[in-house]
């Protein structure tokens, strides 16, 4: 699928590289947001696209969130492309009403597409509660929005570019702690699209869906399963909306078994909906229940031993495949 | 801030009409008609049930709408609040479609999904009614965004009331707007209530626009029920809004005729206040008087612009209530452009 | 457990009475939102409370639910009990930073409890998508809230009586179409604990777990079902956080099968955290998936007839039910 | 909006110790010394990694919280913002409590839990630093609405930025505390820069003294780096506020001598324009230049006070450095006053 142009990145460097392409081939792309023409962002996402693209197309934004949110379902709605860039995703909170009530009903209602892109750097890092608020699930259950969230600089580039291209409101997600994850980013047309997760690491023995953050960590483990001749395939969802349970599906159809892997709380994360799903649809085929890794429910603490405490690991994803498959013997 | 009561007796109700086409002027009045007419006559079919929920009567307000519009063409864009019949029809919204929304029927603007508060025309550039306090003025935003972006000379107006003159967002996107020197109208519907409560008890200083100049643009009070005043205004803030200068602010001082929605019974006005309104500083009436003064309208003349705008109306209704209902099995299409492979019917 | 004061009232006169009896007991407690004084709030919930207890304790907000949340949580940090109604849970959207970044996180820092209540009425009818927002889920997904909603006169009184006394911020929701419901309500004493279900019908053939205005309508299934000899065994969980999975649990290992009934979308609602919580603990006892009633993912429509399709009724309670019943045989 | 650069020149830099007990004046001077060596000890063993997460120190802005909390008892409370540690201390925290929430030590005001923007003491009243722009002062609202309600004769003071002043949510708090007529005093600390953006990028107006008039309370803007200056606004807003008269909204026109967060390395703002706020306005040197030209201090008082504030911060970093960390068994403990029933424990 890489075309030549594939150079190993960083993956905010490549969610900047699809994006600048993107803009360099559609001048309706717009980019606003606090501190990101001369600062290139909170976290580096946009470095050097103001002096590309100038002021008018990489906006600095008074700190109003909701005005920018809003700016951008009426730019949205009226021809442009608007990449609302929140630094962090926690940010949403103060724009609520112009994601939920707005960008996400005006398709309904009216018709009328609203390509608007709502970019924000989330997941469990330093910083303390209010910077740290998994919410990737809030965004899913609101019927209009699509949500991506990458975890490779390949998906960023190529999921940045279909975003660019698509016509629906999408929250971009990606994890602080992968800011500078490496990897091969894809070419010019080397495009991502939306619903379709990627088999990691084919495996017979347990599947382990997952996404962001908890993805290296799951093929982590998986490589420490395989020294003990467990074979775990390993599928990232790269986007949560829409959600590709046929994957996961084929897959569980052979492994017989299903470890879902989130940082996110467990109570009532996209894990939830996975598990209750797959119940559902292989309730004769599962050899033991789905099993979830998630946080413990609480607030993201500052002190790194309770950060630590809280946040999932691969030891996590191995302890529950391991005791999926024993489930099953 | 001052409570929004009787001005002070004798208070000149007479109209300017100088400057002014008379051909434009009886337009603008038949305009108001038409939104007049309409809310009278789908206020009671939402109190019988025929259209189904509840719904938001601009009577009263009808100048705001038609004196605003009056200076945009159909690239300009308006959206408005719960309260757009008024803005909807000003900004060249057919009445069937309106009506047919309200009923709740497959032909209505939003094919039924919306409602009255979901009104929008993307081809007469109305961007939506919107159900959320503050949020319209949002997407007139946006709209000047984009035309402030391609500098096609176009300009965007957002209406809301003097209870969304509290809330964070209305000042969110008027501070964006005038640091961005967008071209918007930024029009506050002072109509002295919001629900029940007075504006005085929920706002202190001196008046909106007073409050809005501190964000760096112009603002001014004008005259709601006075729709050559507003036109005015309106003007004024288009022209500067074309030529790059930025965003303005007006006050626009009005008053609804009737409940805060259909069916209320509130105490909390007097009925000598309301009466006041009616028969002083009725928008209609008002320039009625004005062109017959001016000789630019007779009685006849009056006629047909009231026989029109019973037509269409009823032509409206007629159609709303003739027309199919949307298909339940369609519910949940077209939520987003792409499918959402979702599972499970139910 | 009720006391001789029960008398036959409606949900929202008995919300009313519950906080009128904790006000007259407990000078802490203010209620403040828009049009409440004279008006009684947009549902009836606080109808002649204004001059019961005068313009300090019940107060007129400007529309401004931001401002009202943050003084409830500023003032609950400071010896208050301030109820914030919102009369449409919706308008949180614009204060949702308030209750997720502030109102829940001040126990976890610093102990301070925050006895704040946070009312909306919520749940499909009329009035289009921006006044019908099913949000319940996310706020079961934030650490620090609590969520009651309750179905039953009885249950309204017992909850806001409790949530007055408590010293947790909690979501109070109440559904539109059961403003009206009547039935019995306790008296001054008569408490419903958080984080306990309600049994509201025993059966041994199936359970019905449900919350708010699925309870009646699963009620009434129940009735249809017992028509054909299925007995359902019907749990209103009465408050989402806690959510009181000991009953559920106890239920199902007699029922063997589990039907979780909501008006909520059924993609990523509360239905799914308990279908994947009970296929976790309960995966040998379950003679059938847990399967799931909910809307449809789309926003809520104007139109009656839409707004029809979309609202899951009692038919899809007794479908499912028969459907797990039948694949048990 | 003006930008936020060098006065003219020649502007008087001498503080007015009218009216000021010398001792009183002494002791602000102490308060500033000590969070001005609280930030110079903490910010390099943030950088160097001792202190986990970053920070966002609040040197240069000293007088706006001593000044401001100098009218305040311990039952008055302050919230502040993310840059809260001059707030927190001049408030009455102990350093010791402080450094070891940096640290993320057991020991640390929130146990560790919060961090360098969750600071809080209800012993002192103070409600709390925040890391949402704008929120501290909701939480001073919510104080101040507790407080009128009791009418105890308490108030509360809530600070944010320049930055804020651009969030709807600052205006919704100042509109419904003058609205209520709170004991509020409002505190915006414009140091001319959020993050890296000018003041005058993001709002257009006059002076956020100006927009904030708008909202019916009497709006100030005094020079943040005259902490007597300060004093005396703070003084005024709260008799206002005691006597039942509602908020005041205070301008503090100040400056940060670092950057925005420990490890910035901006180009926003040139070294002149830093150098000449370090040597010309800054607000211990200036106070230390008064008290030694009223004759209320000499240079052995001035090293007295010094010392003083260094034995106090270095005491806090030992306190801190050998706190035992939290224990990570606790993580999920006390989240809420009930137990939630909750499965799964990983
Ligand atoms: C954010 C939000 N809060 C509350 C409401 C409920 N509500 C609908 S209209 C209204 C009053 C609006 O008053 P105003 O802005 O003066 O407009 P008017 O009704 O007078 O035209 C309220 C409180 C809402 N729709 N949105
Ligand atoms: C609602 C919100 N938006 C954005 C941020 C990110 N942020 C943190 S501090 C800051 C700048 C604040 O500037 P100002 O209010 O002037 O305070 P200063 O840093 O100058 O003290 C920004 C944008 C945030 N914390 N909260
Ligand atoms: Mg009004
Ligand atoms: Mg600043």
């Amino acid at each position: 699928m890489t075309t030549p142009a594939s150079k190993r990145t960083t993956l905010s460097r490549a969610y900047r590289d699809g994006l600048a392409e993107e803009m360099a081939r559609d001048d309706r792309i717009v980019v606003m947001g606090t501190d990101l023409y001369e600062r290139g962002g909170h976290w580096a996402q946009v470095t050097n696209l103001g002096p590309q693209f100038g002021r008018d197309r990489v906006r600095n934004a008074p700190i109003s969130e909701a005005a920018m949110v809003a700016a951008g379902v009426g730019a949205a709605m009226n021809g442009l492309r608007p990449v609302v860039d929140l630094n962090f995703l926690d940010f949403a909170f103060g724009a609520m009403d112009e994601i939920v009530n707005q960008a996400a009903k005006v398709r309904y209602w009216w018709g009328r597409p609203v390509p608007l892109v709502v970019r924000g750097t989330t997941g469990f890092a330093g910083g303390g509660a209010q910077h740290n608020n998994p919410i990737e699930s809030w965004f899913c259950h609101v019927p209009g929005l699509l949500m991506a969230y990458p975890s490779t600089p390949y998906d960023a580039k190529g999921l940045i570019k279909s975003a660019m291209r698509g016509e629906d409101p999408v929250i971009f997600a990606m994890h602080k702690m992968q800011t500078g994850a490496r990897g091969e980013a894809g070419g010019p047309d080397d495009l991502v699209p939306f619903g379709q997760a990627a088999v990691r690491r084919p495996g017979r023995d347990v599947t382990v869906v997952t996404y962001g953050v908890m993805a290296p960590k799951s093929l982590a483990a998986a490589e420490r399963l395989a020294a003990d001749g467990i074979e775990a395939e390993v599928i990232d969802l790269r986007t949560l909306m829409p959600l590709d349970l046929d994957t996961v599906e084929e897959s569980v159809r052979r492994t017989r078994t299903l470890v879902v892997a989130a940082e996110d709380y467990r109570h009532g994360g996209v894990g939830a909906e996975i598990a209750a799903a797959m119940q559902e649809t292989l309730f004769r085929e599962l050899d033991a229940p789905v099993l979830r890794i998630g946080a413990p429910f609480a607030p993201v603490p500052h002190s790194p031993v309770l950060l630590d405490a809280l946040t999932p690991g691969a030891d996590d994803v191995e302890r529950l495949a391991r005791e999926v498959v024993k489930t099953r013997q | 801030m001052r409570a929004h009561t009787i001005p002070a007796e004798g208070a000149d109700a007479g109209i300017d009409l100088t400057g002014l086409d008379p051909a434009q002027a009886r337009d603008w009045l038949g305009r108001m008609l038409l939104i007049r007419e309409f809310e009278s006559t789908a206020g009671p079919l939402a109190t019988s049930g025929a259209i189904p929920g509840g719904m938001h009567a601009a009577t009263g307000q009808e100048a705001v709408a038609v004196g605003v519009t009056s200076v945009l063409g159909p690239e300009d864009v308006a959206a408005a609040s719960h309260r757009s019949h008024h803005v909807a029809l000003a900004k060249g919204m057919p009445p069937r479609s309106v009506m047919a929304e309200l009923y709740g029927k497959a032909t209505g603007c939003a094919g039924g999904r919306g409602g009255h508060m979901h009104l929008a025309d993307f081809s007469v550039g109305f961007d939506g009614s919107n159900g959320i306090v503050g949020a319209g003025l949002g997407i007139a935003l946006g709209a000047a965004f984009a035309q402030g972006y391609r500098q096609d000379g176009h300009c965007a107006a957002g209406f809301f009331g003097d209870g969304g003159a509290n809330t964070g967002r209305v000042w969110e996107f008027v501070n964006l707007a005038a640091a961005w020197k967008l071209p918007l109208i930024v029009v506050c519907e002072n109509n002295g209530y919001a629900v029940e409560t007075p504006v005085g008890d929920a706002m202190a200083g001196e008046s909106v626009a007073d409050r809005a100049s501190g964000f760096g643009l112009p603002a001014v009070q004008v005259d709601g029920q006075d729709v050559a005043a507003v036109h005015r205004a309106a003007a004024q803030a288009a022209d500067r809004a074309r030529a790059g200068e930025g965003p303005t602010f007006i006050e626009a001082l009005t008053y609804r005729h009737l409940g805060h929605d259909i069916g209320e019974r509130g105490q909390y006005r007097t009925t000598e206040e309301v009466e006041w309104w009616q028969s002083n500083r009725d928008p209609i009436a008002r320039m009625r008087a004005a062109l017959e003064k001016s000789g630019d309208l007779d009685e006849a003349g009056f006629a047909e612009l009231a026989a029109a705008a019973t037509a269409r109306v009823k032509d409206a209704v007629e159609y709303a209530e003739s027309s199919p209902l949307p298909d339940p099995a369609t519910v949940a299409d077209g939520v987003t452009g792409i499918p959402l492979q979702l599972r499970g019917t139910q």
